[in-house]
Formats: C-alpha cells, structure tokens, sequence
C-alpha cells in the first residue's frame, strides 16, 4: 500500500465516513442507492484499513481532541474490536449489494434505507472502537434508534408495533446503562475504560453499576427473559434489515457485555452462572418456538434468540480455562453473523420469488433457487454448528473447555442445542426439497441477492478452516 | 522416508471438483455431465493405484493442517484406509455408469451427479482420515451430501424418508462429537495409531467404558446396530444408484470402518479387550445379524428385503472385528470388501427389475431368468455369495470369521454363523428358485424392451463386473492382490506381533 | 435545617407529586400538561444544583420541545371525534361504546 | 378492587406485585451503592487547568464542545439521525386546520421577532457563561413551532430539499471541521491552539440552525409534501 | 443530608415512578412520557451523585446531561411519529399486548 495510504487514519475515517455517506443519501433522495452503496465500500474500505493497521502495528490508539484519556475520549483498536469491524464490513458489504438490488422494486423505500443504514454501520464502527462508557451511550442510542426507524420502514402494523416496542426495550436498556454510569463516575470519578480498569476496587460501588449496565445490555441483547421484542422486530422487518438486525446490531451490546466483562473480571459465581442458566433457558426456548413457527423470517429470528443463549454459555465456563472459553463464544458470534446474515437475505429471496415464505409451501426452491438454498443450507449447517462451519469451531472450542473442567451439564446443553437446531434447519430443508401442491407465481429475483447470500453463508463454511490464523489475534485482549 | 501431501488432497480433489462443476450443469449437457463423472473415476483410481504403489515403497502420504487449536486437519493413507478408499473407488465407477443409464430421461441430474460426488468425497475423506476429529468432520459432511440424495424425488415419502435417516444420523454424529470431545478432554491427543492411542495412558476404566460405549454408538447408527437401523429400509424409496452405492457401500460401510476405527486404531484390540467391552459389542452384533436375518424373511418389496439384509450383513464386520483374534480380524476386514461387491450386485439387479421390467414385489420374480438372464446370473452369484456358499467370496470371510472365532474360543460364534446362513438360504434360495425354474408371468407390470439386449448396456454391464469380480475373489482367494491378501498384511500391524 | 436544603426538600417533592400525577393521570391531555410543569420544576432544580446551562437545556427542550411534540402528537390522534379534552385509550373505549 | 375494566386472571396483580419487588431491590442497590463507597472528586481541577486554552471560559461548553467535542458530534449524529427516522415514516401527517385564535397570533407578533435575538445572544454567551448551541437552537425552534401552528402554513409547504440541506448542516460542518483540523499530524477534533474559539463559534452557529430546523422537523412529523 | 444527595435520590424517585408507568401504563403516549420522566430521572443521579462529593461544579457531568437531553428529545420524537403511525395503521395507540387493557386504571379509586 502506498505510504500516504497506509497513513491515513483508518480508525477515524470508518466513523466519518458512514456517516457523511448517510448526509449525502439524506440529501439526494434520487441518487440514494448510488451514493449508498459506493459510501458502503468505502467504509467497508476504511474497517479494512483498521484491521491491517492492527495486523501490521499492532493495538492502535486515538485520542479524540488531542486531550487524552480522563478529560477527552479515546478511541481504541484492539483484537476484539478489529473482528467486529470486519465482522461488520463483511456482512456490512454483503447486505448493500444485496439492498441495491433487493430494493429496485420498491423506489419509495430505497432513499430511506441508505441514510439510516449508513447511520447504523457509524454507530456500529464507533461503538466497536470507543474506550469511554458514556461515548458508548450515545452509539448505543444512535445505533437503536436508526436500526428501529429501519424496522418502521416496512410500514405494515406488525413492523410498526415490532419497531414500537423494540424502541421502549432499547431506550430502557439506555437507560438502565445510564444509571450504571452515573455511578462508575460518582465513585471513580472517570469514564475512561481504561482508568476504570485501574481504580475498580471491587465491593459494591462497582457491583451494582455493573450489574445494572449488563441488564441494560442484556435487555438490548435480546437475551432469554428480555427477548420478547427480537422475534416480531426481526422477523416483520425487510429481509436486508433483519440481516443486518441479527448479525450485527444485537452482536454489538454483547460485545459490549464482553468488553465491560474483560475491563473489570469480577469474580464471584453468581452473576456468571445466571447468565449460563438464562444462555440455556434462551437456546431451549428459542430452538422449541422455532420448530413450531409457520413462517421462514420467524423460525430464523426465534434462531436468533437461541443462538444469542449459546455465546453467553462462555461466561460459567470462563473459570479456569478463560482463554478458550471466551475464543470459542466470540468465534460463534462472529459465525452467526455471517450464517444469520446470509439466512435472512435467502429467506428474503424466497420471499421475493414465491410471494410468501410459509415454510410448508417451499414448493421445491432446490431446483427453483439452487443458490439460495446452497446458501440457507450452509448458513444451517453453521448454526447446529455442524463440522466443517465456524458454528461447528466455536462449539467445539466451548465444549473443550466445558469438558476440560469436567462441566458435562453445560456440554450437555450445547450439544442438545446443537441438535435442535439442526432439527429446524433441516425440518425447512426437507419442504425445500419437496412439491407442494399448491402452485405458486413466480417472480424474477435479482441474481445479486442469490450471490450475496451465498458468498456471506461461504464466509461461515470459510470460518471453520481459519480458525488458527484468526483466534491469535484476541491474545491481547482476553483476560 | 519421503512425505507426500498432495496425493490424499488430489485424490479427494478428484470427485471434489467435477461434482461442484457438475452442480453448474444445465440439464441437457449430459455428454458433459458424463465425461465428467467418469473422468473422475477413473482418475481416482489412478491415482489410487500410484498411491498404493508408493505405500508399498514405503512413502508416507499425508496432509496435516491446523484446524483446531491444539488439534490438525489429517489426511494419511495407511493400509487401512487404501482398503476403504479403494473399494469407495471401484464401486463409485461401477455404480456411476449404472446411475447414467438407470437415470436416462429423469428430472434435475446435475444436482443429482452434484450430491453424487460430494457423497464420495466425503467416504473417500472419511476413508483417510488420520485422528478421530477429520474422521467426526467427514462423518458429519457424509450426512449432509447423502440427505439431498435420499430426498431427491422430492414426494413426501421421500421427504418423511429423509428427516427419519436425518434424525438417526445426526443422533449419531451428536454421539461421536461427545465421545470424540470427551476422549480429547482424556488423552490430549486423538491422532490414529496402530494399536491405540488409549492403550498407554493409565485411565480410569470405568470412564473409558461411557467413551467407548458413546463412540460405537455414534458409528453404530450407521453400522446399522440393531436399535439404530430404522433409517436404513426407509432409506430405500431413493433411486436404485443411491440405495446401491449409499446403502451397501458409503454410508453403512463408513459406520462399519468407524468400529473398526475406534477399536484398532482408538483403544487398541488388546486393550479393548482387557476393558471387556468387546464381548457385549459382538453380542450387540449377533444379535443385529439374526434380527436382520429374521426381518428380511418377511419383507415383500425386494428392495427391503436387501435392505434388512445389509443390516444384517454389516454386522459380520462389527462382529469380526469385536472378536479379539487376528484370524477374525482377516474375516472382519475382508467381509467389509465383499459385502460391498456382492450386496451392490444385488441392488444393481434389483433396480434392473424394476427399471425394466417394473418388478418391485418378491412374488413377481417368478420366471425371470428367462426374460433377464444375465442379470438373474449375477444375482444368483451374489445370493450365493451372501448365503457363503463357495466359491463365491462370501464363504471365505464368513470361513475366516468362524475359524477366527474357534481359534478364540468364542464358540457360540460359529452357531450365530451357522443360523444366519440358514435365514440367508431362506430369503435368498426361494427367490433364486422361483426365478429360473417358475414359469414367467403371460406380461410382466410394464414392460420396456430393449430389442436383442435384456436391458440397457449400462445398466447390465455394473452388476455383471461385480458379480465376476466376487466370483473371481472367491475362487483365487489366495492368489496375491486380492482384498483377502491386502487384508492379511493389515491385520498384521494391529496385532503386537 | 438551613433554608436551601429545606427548599430543595419542597422542591424535590413537588418535583416526585408532579411526575407520579402526569403518569398516573386518568385523562391524557392532562397528563401532557402535567409533563410540561415537571419539565419546569425540573429546570428550577438544576438550577439549584448549580447547572445553570442544564436548567436551560431543560426548559427549552424538555418542556418546551418536547411538550409541543406530545401535544402535537395527542392533537393527530384518530378516534377525536369533536374537540373534546380528556380523551385517551379508555375515551376511546367509550367512544366505541357510546356509537 | 374489582377489575371490571381488566378481565379476570388478567396477571396484573402479580405483574405488579414482581415489578414492586424488582424495583425495591434495585433502588436499594443504587442507594447502598451511592452511599457506601467513597465519593470521588470529579473532573473539575482538570478541566479548570485545561480551560484557558480550550477557546471557551465557560467550563460546560468547553467540555461540551473541546474535551468530549465526539460525545458532542454524535450527539449531533442521533438528532439527525432521528429527524431521517421521522422522515422516513412517511409524508407529514395532516394538521386539522383550525381557525387560529387572536391570542395566539397577538402573541406570535411579539414572540416570534424576538426568538432569533434571544437565540443569537444565547449562542453567543454560550462560550462564557450559560447558554450554547442546544439551547439557542431549541429556542429558535420554538419561534418555528409557533409559526407553523399560527395557521399560515409554510412550513408544511417548505420544499423539502433546501429544508434536509440545513438539517445536514449541523452535522456536516461539525465533521468537516473535525476531520479539517487533522491535516496537521493532529487527532480528530483536536482544534489548533488559536483557533479553538473561532471554530467553536463556527461549529455552534451552524449546530444552532441546524438544531432549530431539525426540531421543527421534527415537529411537522414526516417528509413535507412537495418533493423538489 | 446534602442537598445533592436530595437530588440524587429524587433522580431514583422518578426512575421508579418511570419504570412503573412504563409497565403498567396501556396508552403508547403515556409509555412516552413515563421515558421522558426516566431519563431526567437518570440524569439527576447523574449530577447529584457526581455532586455528592462536596466539590466544586463539575462540569463534566452537565456535559453529559445536556447530551444526554438532546438524545432523550430525539429518541421521544421517533417514538411519538411511531405512535401516530401506529394509531393511524391500526387504530388504537397501543401495542398488541395492551389493546384491552390498563392495569394502572382501577376503577375504584
């Protein structure tokens, strides 16, 4: 790379960029597809620079304002957050393509999508790389209130009543984060992530902060009791929406729950036990309701909420063996981005081509959509965590450590949930494979939502074979 | 001694490739669909041949990436494996030209070829596979590519078909994953060694016992082990190449060659025996041998009738390998082979019946030999041959397994032996009777002629080189290059000689 | 008791009375109102916690904006049948009943 | 407490007898928390030493604007943010046109005049004693608000495209600077030495148009009809 | 008893009162405004427990405050479009689960 390129400050470009991007499209409401899906790259562009930063110099830092740490704020790239940034550059590309296209048939709603994905993608960029706790509020504000205008953009009432709700749960969470700051401030007297991490003392003063930011975070996540808003929210939203909804959006507050996890490791039992047993109430309630659903977009945001219950599996078994335990929860976050991502977008396409998407009226889509089906397969097959996907690298890593401390029960679990889950990926693939009697019109899909679906499910399949190279880069960063 | 990692790597490339491509085909480009599937055969099993030269000449062929932390992705061809990977081989030729002809005017071939090809590759991978991890990811991958094929004729039969042989065989890969992750958890290390890796590690047994019990378990549902056989008869509403290759060759044999795995190369025979968890498998096997045995009799559709018999065939091998004896090793070992060659036989005529002559039920067989002798031959040589009768080479395993047995003191063997030949005669000899010596029906179901010839080239030529090549093993059985030969110089390594 | 923290004492119950009225009120125009009157006293307690630049913010979005939107908000609703105050899901409910 | 309007088994008791329950716990929780540690001294010594040259002497907006100026930009993001959420619902809902009374619009004739003069003195004092952008702006709205509903219309009817151009103003001018300043080997916001306070003046004037015309955006509630 | 101490548990007063309205409260409007109250909830513990301390004014926290004023207007605007697109889409303001009913509403008192 040419030197002024390499110079150029990647981590600063990928918050500006998105976000000038989202001016422009707001702007030229006609050019919004153009303008949108030539700023996706260039973000996507300037993600990719922060990783090879990082690849090349190691964790970067950036002191917004020149002040440093306890009066300004500061910007900070380390393992976990590179594998997010590419994470979301990768599904972040995947979806534009498939968007451009997805959206050509509905002109009204184009010039909408674009600002407020960009908005998303900046809130997502910003949050993965800020080192302040209150910085990270108002990402977590602006990243819930675009990614709810974004549900809205259906306008059918199940979307609005999905996006109404997901908006309180999210604004709630907020606030419930908020509360939690105003505390670390009172008694550390910083929000710096970083000085935080020296002055935490432990007792009280720093449990119940925590403990409230978490279930804010929680609440966002969508995890077990706090998921009753993610599968209308999800499931109402336009396919490239709900991708983006479940691979990213709900994969940025956990991170956010490992980060706050890494910074302050409190000890104790209790808390990392709950977590497990909700992680476990989340993937057997999520894998039941998904068998039992009738349409495909449900079955795959209740999938959502299970899988959401199998990375906060890690947290009881991060005891003696941290290490793996935690690689193996982040590999399967990063997995389920890429195979829900590619999920959403092939039950978009089927959806686009048949009208419908009543999972017992997939009247042979294997020969109709070779691809998309190629791609719902092996993003499936990512999900049971079926050898050779990322799913099947993360569960393993999981069940290792599970196995080394001679936790069964939670091996159990993971397993089980494995099995469920492939029972309903598989339970679609059989009708998918079947002729049913009813005819169905068809309609043309675009071949770039075929494709983008199937390079994003690849990605998962990839994930399995790069797991040496990709998991040394977290050294760093877990405690 | 020279390490070569691109053979096992081309050797799975070479039915890799040619199925992805396949898989872009448009329906009429048979010439190419066929160059392609053929062309692949045959160059594996070139490649095959170079492969089992170099071993003789002592080249080591194996691929080794990291996968895992802490554990690789290993492809290595030992002796073993050759046995497994030449039989996949041999049969995926015989059975693709089968395939082409039996499959002439049907609905989407290039998916089928597709998934055709992945199949092999995964058995073939299964086959080379050098720790117990390649082995669960192939094994798992073997469930994935054969589903689509179950499934094909996209009626709801098939698909009830599918999701029961999905339940089994994921049930089982779910097994293994546990077994497999407990064992690491263990030992450390689960890279494939000749007598066993568990064998020097001072484990506490009862232990081992639950992992060994979850590792056959997991194999055992495609070992077809009793309570674990219920997918294999539904199985059969797939066409007639996939019960053929699918059912007597990949998947039944990838379970069969999982036992054989985890007892030699996994716990080490001797030490499996110490742990005494060898005797209930061969009781479990025995077992499975008569209730197949039992069941087949009463089966009216003729494929089903095979399919029970598979179940209980495969259990030779289990049953084989469960008798802790070098003799019965051989027997196992080589029964892997020849059940392979004579139970395709039997399905290759099967579906020839019913291609051309629409012949499903056991009762419309009466007189076709006069109507379709050659492949009436074949099957009678291959009925022989499951009933042990010599010199066809079902005898000479089910000999070495009896002499194996004695030589063992494993008495009640020989009586299983025994009884299970006698059902074989009694679902196997009225068939071959009715069919050369009853009168044939005045018109049979639907007939399709085919001028002079009984049937279509490529559907007649497959069984006929199968039957004569069991023939041929059985009559020079201990002639060298024959499967009882590699065989023997197999057995040796497992044994602490 | 020094004078300031008795004010403030008034204050903050007046401040806790206002808010549990605006949400518990029956009737929704009357809530919107009692929303804005929070938002003031609100403003009046910043200003004794010495945030003079909070106690503006406060008045002039909290009260100020925010009370135009809910009222804007309340104004657009459906189900208004002639201009009548006091109207809310239950007024509605009985719209329904009473038509 | 008969539950005539809730029909029967409805879980409102026990809904309210869990939710007292949790939140109890949860205000004990904070009240021990804020109690039991020890207080720690804020920022205040720091932000006092680093005032003189942040280019404001009124401490908030100096950390409003210099020391946390990100926090501020994205806060700048969410507003917009929110007005292209708005928007994207769908056109402006109708307002039911009703005779304004003679109250209101005496009282326009006075208000809306002076708003602009109290706005701008608002920004300016922004930078030495209490005011600022947000505040000026929001007062600036307010002189919209009463505009539009003061019965002449023609904020409904404003074109929409020189409207979305001064909404993206804040936010644009905001990140032009922050990303103008860097040039010079420096981080994002971090303004040159001499320049703070002007810049600061810059990015506050067009917040403040931008804030306005954002909350009355707001306020009409969807995208004004005519699409330019 | 400082008076900042006062303001910080006044701040959990309302977080309270919010969090009870939110549940129990059908009508999306009043939702809304049981937010708003939160978040002012919110931000005087914000300043008050930052205050606590006895020092002098800190400005950080009313930085933050104010932020967090204009995000709260914001999110309260998106919520209120979505109320009235939700009354005009389905006739009533409220979500699926609350049609019939308000459980705050008694009508005994």
């Amino acid at each position: 790379m040419s030197t002024w390129l390499a110079a150029l400050p990647w981590m600063v470009l990928a918050i500006a960029i998105p976000l000038l991007g989202a001016l422009a499209a707001f702007v030229q409401p006609r050019r919004a597809q153009v303008i949108g899906l030539s700023f996706s790259f260039l973000t996507a562009g300037a993600a990719v620079g922060v990783v090879l930063d990082f690849i090349t110099l190691g964790p970067q830092q950036h002191a917004v304002g020149g002040w440093g740490a306890p009066l300004g704020i500061d910007l900070v790239a380390d393992g976990l957050s590179i594998l997010m940034l590419g994470m979301s550059a990768v599904v972040g590309v995947a979806v534009s393509i498939y968007a451009r296209a997805y959206f050509v048939p509905y002109p009204d709603k184009a010039p909408r999508f674009w600002p407020l994905w960009l908005f998303l993608w900046a809130a997502l960029n910003a949050l993965f790389q800020s080192a302040d706790v209150f910085n990270l509020y108002v990402t977590l504000e602006l990243m819930g209130l675009s990614a709810v205008a974004l549900v809205a953009l259906t306008g059918s009432g199940p979307a609005l009543w999905g996006a109404m709700r997901y908006l309180l749960v999210s604004l709630l969470g907020s606030l419930a984060y908020l509360v939690g700051v105003a505390l670390l401030y009172h008694a550390y007297g910083t929000v710096d992530l970083t000085l935080l991490a020296e002055r935490a003392d432990g007792g009280l003063q720093l449990a119940v902060p925590l403990g409230a930011m978490i279930a804010g975070l929680l609440l966002k996540t969508g995890l077990f009791p706090f998921h009753v808003w993610l599968p209308p929210a999800h499931g109402s939203a336009r396919a490239p929406v709900s991708a983006l909804l479940s691979g990213l959006v709900v994969k940025a507050s956990f991170y956010l729950v490992l980060r706050l996890w890494f910074t302050f490791v409190p000890e104790g039992e209790g808390l990392p036990l709950l977590l497990g047993c909700l992680g476990a109430a989340a993937i057997f309630w999520g894998s039941i309701q998904a068998l039992r659903q009738k349409r495909l977009k449900l079955l795959v945001a209740y999938s959502t909420v299970a899988q959401l219950g199998y990375l906060f599996i890690a947290f009881p078994l991060a005891g003696l063996e941290p290490q793996m335990a935690w690689s193996g929860s982040i590999y399967l976050a990063l997995s389920h981005a890429f195979a829900k991502g590619a999920m959403f977008l092939a039950a978009g396409a089927i959806m686009t081509q048949g009208g419908h998407d009543e999972i017992d009226e997939l009247d042979l889509v294997v020969d109709r959509m070779p691809l998309t089906l190629a791609a719902f397969a092996l993003a499936g097959i990512s999900l049971a965590g079926l050898p050779p996907s990322g799913g099947f690298v993360g569960k393993w890593l999981l069940l290792e450590s599970a196995m080394a401390q001679g936790k069964g029960i939670w091996a159990a679990i993971i397993i089980v949930g494995g099995l469920l889950t492939a029972t309903y990926v598989f339970r679609v693939l059989g009708f998918a494979f079947t002729r049913s009697e009813h005819h169905h019109e068809r309609h043309e899909v675009p071949a770039a939502m075929e494709w983008t679906a199937l390079l994003l499910a690849l990605g998962a399949v990839l994930l399995g074979f790069v797991a040496p190279w990709a998991l040394p880069l977290l050294d760093g960063v877990l405690p | 001694m020279t390490t070569n990692a691109w053979l096992p790597l081309l050797v799975l490339a070479s039915s890799l490739i040619p199925g992805l491509i396949i898989f872009t085909l448009p329906e009429k480009a048979v010439a190419w669909r066929i160059t392609l599937n053929l062309g692949g055969a045959l160059l594996k099993i070139l490649l095959l041949v170079l492969m089992m030269i170099g071993v003789f000449h002592g080249v080591n062929y194996e691929f080794r990436v990291p996968l895992v932390p802490g554990i690789d992705f290993v492809l290595h061809a030992d002796a073993l494996s050759l046995l497994f990977v030449n039989l996949s081989a041999v049969l995926w030729l015989a059975t693709t030209v089968y395939a082409i002809g039996y499959l002439e005017d049907s609905p989407n071939r290039s998916r089928f070829f597709g998934y055709f090809s992945l199949c092999v590759t995964t058995t073939v991978g299964l086959a080379m596979a050098g720790n117990l991890l390649t082995f669960l990811v192939f094994y798992e991958a073997l469930t994935l590519s054969t589903y689509p094929l179950v499934v094909h004729r996209g009626t709801e039969v098939a698909r009830k078909a599918g999701r029961t042989y999905l339940a089994y065989t994921l049930l089982g890969g779910v097994l293994l994953l546990a077994g497999t992750i407990w064992l690491h958890a263990l030992t450390g290390t689960l890279e494939f060694v000749d007598r066993g890796f568990v064998r020097g590690l001072d484990l506490d047994p009862a232990t081992l016992r639950m992992v060994f019990t979850l590792l056959i378990l997991g194999v055992g549902v495609k070992a077809a082990l009793v309570p674990l056989h219920a997918w294999l008869p539904q199985a059969m509403v797939a066409p007639a190449p996939v019960s053929a290759l699918l059912h007597a060759v990949a998947v039944v044999k990838a379970g069969a060659f999982g036992v054989v795995r985890i007892i030699y190369d996994v716990f080490g025979i001797e030490f499996a025996a110490e742990l005494g968890v060898t005797l209930p498998l061969a009781v479990l096997a025995a077992v499975t041998i008569i209730y197949g045995s039992v069941r087949a009799l009463f089966q009216e559709d003729l494929k089903r009738r095979l399919a029970f018999s598979t179940v209980s065939q495969v259990s030779y091998i289990t049953l084989g390998v469960a008798i802790a004896g070098p003799i019965a090793t051989i027997g196992g070992l080589a029964h892997l082979v020849h059940q392979g060659f004579m139970k395709i036989t039997l399905f290759f005529c099967a579906g020839n019946y019913a291609e051309t002559l629409g012949v499903h039920k056991v009762s419309e067989l009466r007189g076709i030999g006069r109507r379709m002798p050659w492949t009436t031959a074949a099957f009678t040589v291959a009925a022989f041959g499951m009933i042990g009768v010599p010199p066809v080479v079902g005898f000479v395993s089910k000999w070495y397994l009896g002499l194996g047995a004695l030589e063992v003191g494993q008495d009640w063997v020989v009586y299983v032996l025994a009884g299970s030949s006698l059902l074989n005669a009694a679902y196997f000899l009225p068939l071959v009777r009715a069919a050369w010596f009853e009168p044939p029906p005045d018109e049979w179901p639907h007939e399709r002629n085919f001028g002079r010839k009984e049937t279509a080239w490529m559907l007649l030529l497959p069984p006929l080189f199968t039957a004569l090549a069991a023939l041929a093993w059985g009559l020079f059985a201990s002639m060298p290059g024959t499967p009882l030969d590699w065989v023997q110089f197999i057995a040796a390594r497992k044994y602490g000689s | 008791m020094n004078p300031g923290l008795l004010f403030d004492a008034v204050l903050v119950t007046v401040l806790l009375w206002v808010a549990w009225a605006a949400l518990a009120s029956r009737d929704l125009f009357r809530g919107i109102v009692l929303f804005i009157a929070f938002g003031l006293v609100l403003s009046m307690g910043w200003v004794r916690l010495g945030a003079p630049d909070v106690a503006l913010a406060e008045a002039a979005i909290g009260a100020g904006i925010a009370g135009a939107l809910l009222l804007a908000t309340w104004a657009r609703l459906p189900g208004k049948t002639e201009e009548r105050p006091g109207d809310d899901l239950e007024g509605q409910e009985r719209d329904h009943e009473q038509r | 407490m008969s539950s005539a309007s809730r029909p029967p088994g409805e879980p409102g008791l026990l809904l309210r007898a869990v939710l007292a329950l949790l939140l109890l716990a949860a205000a004990a929780g904070v009240a021990l928390a804020l109690v039991a540690g020890q207080v720690a001294p804020g920022l205040s010594g720091a932000v006092a030493a680093a005032l003189p040259d942040s280019g404001a002497s009124n401490p908030v907006t100096a950390v409003l604007l210099n020391f946390r100026g990100y926090d501020t930009l994205l806060e700048m993001a969410v507003l917009t943010a929110a007005v292209v959420g708005v928007w994207s619902l769908g056109p402006a809902p109708r307002i039911r046109e009703t005779e304004p009374s003679p109250v209101l619009l005496g009282m326009n004739s006075v208000l809306i005049p002076l708003a602009p003069l109290i706005c701008a003195y608002l920004l300016w004092a922004g930078s030495s004693r209490p005011g600022g952008a947000f505040q000026a702006g929001a007062v600036l709205a307010a002189a919209g608000v009463l505009f539009i509903i003061s019965g002449r219309r023609p904020a409904v009817h404003l074109p929409a495209a020189p409207m979305s151009w001064g909404i993206v103003a804040g936010l644009g001018v905001f990140l032009a600077v922050a990303l103008a300043v860097m040039p010079g080997g420096r981080e994002l916001l971090e303004y040159p030495r001499g320049l703070a306070g002007a810049l600061i003046l810059l990015v506050e004037t067009a917040a403040t148009v931008s804030i306005a015309l954002i909350l009355a955006g707001l306020f009409i509630g969807g995208r004004p009809e005519d699409e330019p | 008893m400082s008076s900042a101490l006062l303001y910080a548990g006044a701040g959990m007063g309302l977080l309270l009162v919010g969090v009870w309205a939110l549940v129990l409260r059908a009508h999306l409007l009043r939702k809304v405004l049981a937010i708003n109250v939160m978040g002012s909830g919110a931000f005087l513990l914000l300043v008050g427990a930052g205050a606590m301390g006895g020092g002098p004014v800190d400005p950080v926290p009313q930085a933050m405050v104010i932020t967090g004023i204009v995000v709260s207007i914001s999110a309260t605007a998106l919520a209120l479009a979505l109320v009235l697109r939700i009354a005009y889409a389905t006739g009533k303001a409220a979500l699926p689960e609350d049609r019939e009913r308000d459980l705050m509403d008694r009508e005994g008192r």
